[in-house]
C-alpha cells in the first residue's frame, strides 16, 4: 500500500522536526522548571538563532566552526538580558502577568527581528549539504547533524541536571524554590543561568531547523515546541524528548495519511499540534511520562 | 423566599442589622458617575474629534467604532480572566465565530442584520458551552490550551472553504442595521456601536459588583475557600467562560457589518493576543481598564502612524513606521508588567493616591492572581 | 467503633456521623478507619499531633477530598462524595487552617459570599439589576453586618480583608463560615496565632455560637481553650482516633500521653 | 473618587494635547500655486505581503517625483497619501475610509494583497471612486467591477499560461498541485484546479503546505504528492515554500519538472534555493526578462528601461515585477487624469481609465474597456526558466 510504502519517508520526517521540536521543548522545561514561568518568546530565541548564523556566517563569511558558537552566544546573552530586565524584576508577580510579560518580550523579539531581517526569508549555510539514501527515505546530511546535536543536548541537560553541582541546584528550584532558597541555593542566579541555556537550546535549534530561517518563525516554533513539552510532562527532560517525537510524527503521518489514503486536503495539518496539546491537556494534563500528581489543598 | 431566610436568619442571631434603605437617587447618580459621564463623553464625541481628526491626521470617529468592538469583547475577557481569574488566549476564537455566523447568515441565507448578531451571540455561546471543558485546566495550562482552542478555530475557518469560502473570505456584508433602518455613515456606526458597547459596560460593571460578580472574585482568590463557602466554582467558571463566549461573538457580529469583509486571517492568533493585551494594559478586575486597554491597543499604531506626519520631513527609515509599532507594543506591554503589573488604569490612580498618601505605592502593588 | 453499627440508620440527635473512613495520598495513609458520631448541640474537640490527619479529615468532611472508602452521614443523608458546595448549603461550614479569605475584597464581600447558596438572582438578573436582585442585595448587606457584629468586625466592614491584623482575619473567617448559616461549624485551628486575650473572647464567640443552635467542631491545639470549652474530645494520632471522651478521660489516658510524648521525642 | 478625577484628568490633558496637535497641524505650510491632485495609495509596508508593498511604494514616490519635476499634469502638483495595511484585511478597510473621509482623493491604488484589496474595494464602490489594484486575486473581479482596474496579471492568467506550457511544451499530463494555504496560494489552487480540463490535464493530487514549515514538512508534501504518480510538479506560492520544496525535490533526486508561480518571479527564490533553482520554469511578466526578449529600441524596451534606470538611480536597487505594478498603477491613473482633466468627477475619470488603449507599462501593453478591467492578457507574461541562477526565457 502507499502509505506504509511512504511510511519510512514519513518517519525519517518526522524524526528530524521531531528532535527541533524537543531542543525547543527543553528550552520551555528548563525555564518552566527555575523559574515557574512559560516562556512565550522561546520561540524567538530559534529566530535569533537562526538569522545570527545567517549574519556571522553567510554576512559577515565567518566559518562555521566560529559563527555558529557566537551566533548561539549571542543568542544566549539576549535570553539573559531578558531574564535579567523582564523576568527578574517579576520574580514575585503571578503567572499571568509573567505570561503577559513573555508576551510583550516575544512581540518585540520578532519586530525587532523583521526590522533587522526584512526579508521573508534567509538561507542559513548547512553544515554539509548533500543528502543520504536509505531503503524507502531520503534524507539530508543535515538531518545526521539535527539528529546528533538533538541527542547530544538531550544528554548534556540531562547530565548537567543529575550530575552537576549546578543542575541540581536547578533542579531543587524547580521542586520548591523556597526551600532551595533556605538550604543557600541563589535561585536568582539559576533564573538567569536557566535562561541562557534555554536560549542556546532555542538558538540551536533555530540554526539547525533546515536551512531556512526568517522572522516570522517564532511562532510556529514556540507552539510546536510547547506542545512537546506538555504532551511529554512539562518539566521533564525525557518528556520533552517524547513529546517532540510524538509530535514529530502524527504531523508527517497523519497529513500523510489523510492525502494518500483519504484523499483529503491537507491544509489542516496546522491545526494537528493544537489539537493533540487540547487533548492531552484535557485527558493527561500531566503529560504522557508525567506522575500523577496530588494537588495539595 | 428571601423573606423567609431572613427571618431565619433574625430568629437566630437576633436582629443586629441596619433599616432597610430607601432608594437613594443621589447615590445611585454617584456610583455611576463614571458610567454617565462616558456616556456623555461619547455621545459628544464627534461634535469636536471630528474637526479634530483632520489636522491630527488621526481619523478618530471612525477608530473609535472599533475601539468599542474591542472593548465589548475586551470586557468579556476580563470578565473570564481578570475577574474569574481564568486566562484565555483564545478569545479571537469566538470573535471570529460571531462574526461569519453573522456574516453568512446575512450574505448566504438572507437574515437582517439585527437578527444576524443576535444568532452569532448565540452561536458564540454554543461553542463556550462546547469548549468549556477546558476550564478544568488551570493556569499555564488553561492558557495553551485557550491558545491552541484559538488555532484550531482558525483553521477551520480558514480549510472548510464550502462553508467559510476558505482564505477568500466572505465579502459584501450588509452594513449594521436596526429593523426598517441601514446604518451607512461612519458616525451612525459609531453610535450604534458604542450604544450597544455602553449597555453593555454597564451590564457588566453591574454584574461584577453582585452576588455573581462576587462569586467570581471569589474563586479567582481561592477555589478551595469559594467552593467551601457554598459557590459551585465549576458552573461559575463556565458561565462566565460563556457569557465571555457571547461577548466576543457579539463583537464579532458588529465587527462583520463594519469591516463588510472578513477573512480567516484577521481572527487569528494575533487577535486573541491583542485582546489580552488590551485586558493586561488596562487593568485586570477593572471593566473600564478594558475601554482603556481597548483604546490604547487601537489607537497606537495611529498615532505612531501619525507621528512622521506631525513633525514633518523625516528620514525614510522613520517612516516605514509599521516595523516599529511591533516594538513599541511590545515595550509597553513590558514595562506595563514590570511597573505597573495591575494595569495602567489601575496603576494611575493608585499613583493619585499615593500622591496623597505614602501607603500605597503603585509600582509595588501586585496584581491578583 | 465498628463498621456496621455505624452504618445503621442515624440516631436520633445525630448532626455528624462517619464510618470507617480511608484517605490515603500515593503511599501515605493519612486517615485510617475513622467512625465518630456529633451529637447536635455539642462542643467537640479533635487533637492530635501535628499530621495526625486533622486536617485531610476536615477536607473529607467538607468534600474536598473523595474518601478511598467509608461513608459520612449529615443532616440525616449520605453526603459521600458531593462536592463541597452542595456539602455547604446542606449546612456544614469551615474556617482553614491557614487563613484563607478572598484577600482583594473587603470584609463585607467577604461574608457576603458566603451567602451564595442562600441567594438566587442569577446573571441576568444581577447584570440588569432587576427588583429581586436589588431586594437580594440588600438583604445580603444586612445580613452581612449581623454577622460581623457577632465576631466584633462591623466596624470594618469596607476595609480589604487583606489588610485586616491576622486575629481579626480569623475572625473574618469564623463570620464568613456562619454566613452559610451552618448547622455543623468546623473550626481548623481557630485559636492559632491569636493572643490570650482574643482566645478567651473566641471562646465566648464559640460558646455563643452553641447557643444559637451550631454543633461545633474545632481542631486546636491551644488545650486550654480545648479542656475549657468542649464536651467531648477525640484523639488522632497517624489518622486513628486513639481515645475518645470528656476532656478529663482523654487526658488520663496513657495512649494520648503516648502518642504527645512520642511525638514530642520525634 | 479619585478614578473619577484621574478620568477627568486625563480627559483633559488629551483634549489639551490633541488642540496643540492641531494648531501644529494647521501651521503645516501651502506650497504651490495650484491646487495639489490627490490619490490616495493603501500598501502593504509590513506583514506577509511587505516584500510586495515596499517596492510598490517605491515605484509609485519616484513615479510622483518625476511627475512633478516635470510639472505635474496642468501644473498641479499630484500629491500621494500612503497608508500601510500591515497586509490586514480589515487595516486596510479602515485606511480607505481614513483616505476617502480625510483626504478626498480623485482615486486609490492599492492593495498589494487580494484581501486588503477586496475590502477595499467595497468602500471604493461604495464612495464611488476609481481603484487601481495591484493583487492578483482571480476573485477580486468576481461580483461589481464598476470602480476596480488592475495592473499585475491576475492569477488566472498566470495559471493559464503556467498550464499551457505543462500541456504544449513539456506534453505531460498529470500534474502535482502544491500550494501555500495562505491567500495567495488559495487563490491560484482554485484557478488550477478549474483550468487545467481545459488543457486536457489532469491535477492528480493538491497538497497545501504551510511556508514556514521545515524542509522535512515539505518532504512529507512530496512525498505524498510523488505517491500518485504526477509527470510534473507545479508549485503555487511565495518565498519561502517553494524554495524549499525546489531543494528538497532536487536533494530526492526527483528529476520531474518544477513548474512556480509568479510568486517566485524575484531574486530571493533563486539565493534561496541557490542551485536546486536551476530548470524551474516560472510564468512572469516580460519585464523580468526585458533586455533579453525585447527588441531595443523598441517602446516597450524604452519604457521599461527608463523605469529601472531610474529605480537604480534612487533607491539603488533593481526593479521587480512588484515596483513594476506600482508604476503601472499611477501611470495609469495620471495618463487618464490628463485625458479627463483635473476637474474630472470620478466617473469621468473612471471612463477614462476604461477608454485606456495600447497603454504601454511595465507588466505589459494595457487595454481597458468596460467589460475588462484586467487590462492585461496571458500573452503578457512570458514563462522564464532559470538558468545556472539566471532568467532566462523559457523553450515556448
Amino acid at each position: 500500500m502507499d502509505f506504509l510504502g511512504n511510511c519510512p519517508q514519513y518517519i525519517a520526517n518526522g524524526l528530524a522536526n521531531g528532535c527541533i521540536y524537543i531542543l525547543v521543548a527543553m528550552g520551555f522545561n528548563i525555564v518552566f522548571n527555575s523559574t515557574g514561568i512559560i516562556n512565550f518568546a522561546q520561540g524567538e530565541f530559534c529566530m535569533f538563532g537562526g538569522l545570527l548564523a545567517y549574519t556571522l556566517a553567510a554576512s559577515l563569511g565567518l566559518p562555521l566552526p566560529l559563527a555558529i558558537p557566537l551566533a548561539l552566544a549571542s543568542t544566549a546573552i539576549i535570553g539573559a538580558a531578558m531574564e535579567r530586565l523582564l523576568v527578574y524584576p517579576l520574580r514575585r508577580a503571578g503567572a499571568l502577568v509573567a505570561i503577559i510579560a513573555t508576551i510583550g518580550a516575544s512581540i518585540f523579539f520578532k519586530s525587532l527581528g523583521r526590522v533587522l531581517w526584512p526579508k521573508e526569508a534567509y538561507k542559513v549555510p548547512e553544515f554539509t549539504a548533500g543528502n543520504i539514501s536509505l531503503p524507502g527515505a531520503t534524507v539530508s546530511r543535515q538531518f545526521l547533524w539535527v539528529f546528533g546535536l538533538t541527542i547530544l543536548s538531550v544528554t548534556a541537560v540531562y547530565l548537567f541536571f543529575n550530575h552537576t553541582k549546578a543542575g541540581k541546584a536547578m533542579r531543587a528550584c524547580s521542586v520548591n524554590r523556597f526551600a532551595a532558597s533556605l538550604v543557600g541555593i541563589n535561585v536568582m542566579r539559576m533564573s538567569l543561568y536557566s535562561f541562557v541555556l534555554a536560549a542556546a537550546l532555542g538558538g540551536l535549534a533555530g540554526l539547525i531547523n533546515a536551512p531556512y530561517a526568517s522572522y516570522s518563525m517564532g511562532l510556529f516554533l514556540g507552539v510546536k515546541g510547547f506542545t512537546s513539552a506538555v504532551v511529554g510532562g512539562l518539566g521533564n527532560t525525557f518528556g520533552a524528548v517524547t513529546g517532540g517525537i510524538v509530535l514529530g510524527l502524527l504531523e508527517e503521518l497523519i497529513p500523510g495519511f489523510l492525502t494518500v489514503v483519504l484523499g483529503v486536503s491537507t491544509g489542516y495539518k496546522d491545526a494537528v499540534a493544537a489539537i493533540l496539546l487540547i487533548a492531552v491537556l484535557l485527558l493527561r494534563p500531566q503529560g504522557i511520562l508525567g506522575r500523577g500528581v496530588v494537588e495539595k489543598v | 423566599m428571601i423573606a423567609s431566610n431572613g427571618g431565619s436568619g433574625k430568629k437566630r442571631g437576633g436582629s443586629y442589622g441596619s433599616p432597610p434603605r430607601r432608594p437613594d437617587w443621589m447615590g445611585m447618580l454617584r456610583r455611576n458617575a463614571l458610567l454617565l459621564g462616558f456616556t456623555v463623553f461619547i455621545m459628544v464625541m464627534p461634535a469636536w474629534a471630528v474637526p479634530l481628526s483632520k489636522p491630527l491626521s488621526i481619523p478618530i470617529i471612525l477608530t473609535m467604532r472599533l475601539v468599542g468592538v474591542y472593548a465589548i469583547v475586551a470586557v468579556g475577557l476580563n470578565l473570564l480572566m481578570g475577574y474569574a481569574g481564568q486566562v484565555s488566549l483564545g478569545q479571537g476564537a469566538f470573535f471570529g465565530i460571531g462574526a461569519y455566523t453573522s456574516a453568512l447568515l446575512t450574505t448566504k441565507v438572507g437574515f437582517p442584520v439585527w437578527l444576524g448578531i443576535p444568532c452569532a451571540i448565540l452561536v458564540a455561546m454554543l461553542f463556550g458551552v462546547l469548549l468549556a471543558p477546558v476550564l478544568r485546566l488551570k493556569g499555564h495550562y488553561l492558557a495553551m490550551a485557550t491558545l491552541a482552542m484559538g488555532i484550531v478555530v482558525f483553521v477551520f475557518l480558514r480549510e472548510m472553504t464550502w462553508l467559510t469560502g476558505g482564505n477568500d473570505g466572505v465579502r459584501n456584508i450588509p452594513h449594521l442595521s436596526v429593523p426598517f433602518l441601514e446604518i451607512t455613515s461612519t458616525r451612525g456606526e459609531f453610535y450604534y456601536v458604542w450604544i450597544v458597547a455602553i449597555i453593555v459596560l454597564a451590564l457588566c460593571s453591574r454584574l461584577v459588583d453582585s452576588r455573581v460578580g462576587r462569586a467570581m472574585r471569589a474563586l479567582h482568590q481561592s477555589e478551595v475557600a469559594a467552593e467551601a463557602m457554598g459557590v459551585p466554582v465549576s458552573a461559575v467558571k463556565k458561565r462566565v467562560f460563556i457569557l465571555s463566549a457571547a461577548l466576543g461573538g457579539l463583537a464579532g457580529g458588529l465587527f462583520a457589518h463594519l469591516q463588510r469583509f472578513i477573512d480567516p486571517n484577521q481572527f487569528s492568533i494575533l487577535l486573541s493576543i491583542s485582546l489580552v493585551t488590551m485586558v493586561v494594559i488596562g487593568g485586570m478586575e477593572s471593566v473600564w481598564g478594558s475601554v482603556f486597554g481597548a483604546g490604547l491597543i487601537t489607537f497606537l499604531p495611529k498615532l505612531v502612524e501619525a507621528l512622521p506626519r506631525w513633525l514633518g520631513e523625516v528620514p525614510d527609515w522613520l517612516e516605514r513606521y509599521s516595523n516599529y509599532e511591533g516594538m513599541i507594543l511590545g515595550v509597553i506591554i513590558m514595562l506595563t508588567m514590570v511597573f505597573m503589573p495591575s494595569g495602567i488604569t489601575k496603576g494611575m490612580v493608585d499613583l493619585v493616591r499615593w500622591r496623597r498618601s505614602s501607603f500605597v505605592n503603585p509600582f509595588r502593588r501586585k496584581a491578583v492572581d | 467503633m465498628p463498621a456496621e453499627e455505624a452504618m445503621s440508620p442515624l440516631h436520633e440527635g445525630v448532626a455528624l456521623q462517619t464510618s470507617g473512613l480511608y484517605k490515603a495520598f500515593g503511599g501515605l495513609t493519612a486517615v485510617k478507619n475513622i467512625s465518630f458520631a456529633v451529637y447536635e448541640g455539642e462542643i467537640r474537640a479533635i487533637i492530635g499531633p501535628n499530621g495526625a490527619g486533622k486536617t485531610t479529615l476536615y477536607d473529607l468532611l467538607t468534600g474536598i477530598y473523595k474518601p478511598d472508602a467509608g461513608r459520612i452521614f449529615f443532616a440525616g443523608k449520605d453526603i459521600t462524595g458531593l462536592p463541597s458546595h452542595r456539602i455547604t448549603a446542606m449546612g456544614m461550614a469551615r474556617t482553614f487552617q491557614t487563613v484563607r479569605l478572598f484577600p482583594h475584597m473587603s470584609v463585607m464581600e467577604n461574608v457576603m459570599v458566603a451567602m451564595h447558596h442562600r441567594t438566587h438572582c442569577g446573571f441576568l438578573s444581577c447584570a440588569l439589576a432587576l427588583p429581586p436582585s436589588r431586594r437580594e442585595e440588600a438583604w445580603m448587606r444586612e445580613e452581612a453586618h449581623r454577622f460581623l457584629h457577632i465576631v466584633g468586625l462591623e466596624m470594618q466592614g469596607e476595609s480589604l480583608a487583606g489588610n485586616l491584623p491576622f486575629g481579626q482575619q480569623r475572625l473574618l473567617e469564623l463570620a464568613r463560615a456562619l454566613a452559610t448559616q451552618p448547622k455543623v461549624l468546623l473550626l481548623d485551628e481557630p485559636a492559632a496565632g491569636l493572643n490570650a486575650y482574643e482566645t478567651r473572647e473566641l471562646g465566648d464567640i464559640i460558646y455563643r455560637l452553641r447557643d444559637m443552635g451550631i454543633t461545633v467542631i474545632l481542631v486546636e491545639h491551644d488545650m486550654g481553650l480545648v479542656m475549657r470549652i468542649s464536651e467531648k474530645v477525640m484523639v488522632l494520632d497517624y489518622g486513628e482516633i486513639i481515645s475518645e471522651g470528656t476532656p478529663e478521660e482523654v487526658r488520663s489516658d496513657p495512649r494520648v500521653i503516648e502518642a504527645y510524648l512520642g511525638s514530642v521525642v520525634d | 473618587m479619585s478614578g473619577k478625577k484621574i478620568v477627568v484628568a486625563v480627559l483633559l490633558a488629551g483634549v489639551l494635547l490633541a488642540s496643540m496637535l492641531a494648531q501644529m497641524g494647521c501651521g503645516q505650510k501651502e506650497s504651490g500655486s495650484k491646487e495639489p491632485i490627490k490619490i490616495g495609495v493603501v500598501l502593504s509596508e509590513s506583514g506577509a505581503n511587505e516584500p510586495l508593498g515596499k517596492p510598490e511604494r517605491n515605484a509609485i514616490k519616484l513615479f510622483v517625483k518625476r511627475l512633478n519635476e516635470a510639472g505635474g499634469i496642468d501644473g498641479h502638483e499630484v500629491e500621494v497619501i500612503i497608508k500601510d495595511d500591515q497586509s490586514d484585511a480589515n487595516k486596510a478597510k479602515q485606511a480607505m475610509v481614513e483616505l476617502l473621509e480625510q483626504d478626498n482623493p480623485v482615486a486609490v491604488i492599492g492593495s498589494s494583497g487580494t484581501g486588503t484589496t477586496i475590502a477595499m474595494k467595497q468602500e471604493a464602490e461604495k464612495a464611488g471612486i476609481p481603484q487601481v489594484c495591484m493583487a492578483a486575486g482571480a476573485n477580486i473581479m468576481d461580483g461589481d467591477i464598476t470602480w476596480i482596474f488592475r495592473t499585475p496579471p491576475t492569477a488566472t492568467e498566470a495559471g493559464r499560461k503556467a498550464l499551457s506550457y505543462i500541456a504544449e511544451v513539456l506534453k505531460v499530463k498529470r500534474v502535482a498541485l502544491l500550494y501555500d494555504t495562505n491567500p495567495f496560494g488559495s487563490d491560484g489552487k482554485a484557478v488550477v484546479e478549474r483550468e487545467a480540463p481545459e488543457y486536457g490535464l489532469e491535477v492528480v493530487v493538491s497538497e497545501g503546505y504551510q511556508t514556514e514549515e521545515s524542509e522535512e514538512g515539505m518532504d512529507t508534501h512530496l512525498t505524498n504528492a510523488m505517491t500518485a504518480n504526477p509527470e510534473v510538479v507545479l508549485v503555487w506560492g511565495t518565498n519561502p515554500g517553494p524554495a524549499k520544496i525546489v531543494k528538497r525535490m532536487r536533494d530526492k533526486g526527483i528529476k520531474l519538472p518544477y513548474v512556480g508561480s509568479h510568486g517566485i518571479a524575484n531574486q530571493a527564490f533563486i539565493e534561496l534555493a541557490g542551485e536546486a533553482a536551476n530548470g524551474v520554469v516560472f510564468p512572469a511578466g516580460k519585464m523580468l526578462i526585458y533586455q533579453k526578449i525585447m527588441e531595443p529600441g523598441s517602446e516597450e524596451y524604452e519604457f521599461i528601461k527608463d523605469f529601472a534606470d531610474a529605480y537604480f538611480e534612487e533607491y539603488g536597487e533593481n526593479i521587480n515585477t512588484f515596483a513594476g505594478h506600482g508604476w503601472d498603477a499611477i501611470l495609469i491613473i495620471t495618463e487618464a487624469l490628463k485625458r479627463a482633466g483635473v476637474g474630472a468627477t470620478p466617473e469621468e475619470l473612471r471612463d477614462a481609465i476604461e477608454s485606456t488603449k495600447g497603454l504601454v507599462g511595465t507588466a505589459g501593453v494595457f487595454n481597458y474597456s468596460p467589460t475588462d478591467h484586467n487590462g492585461l492578457t496571458p500573452d503578457d507574461l512570458t514563462m522564464v526558466e532559470i538558468v545556472n541562477g539566471k532568467w532566462e526565457p523559457a523553450k515556448e
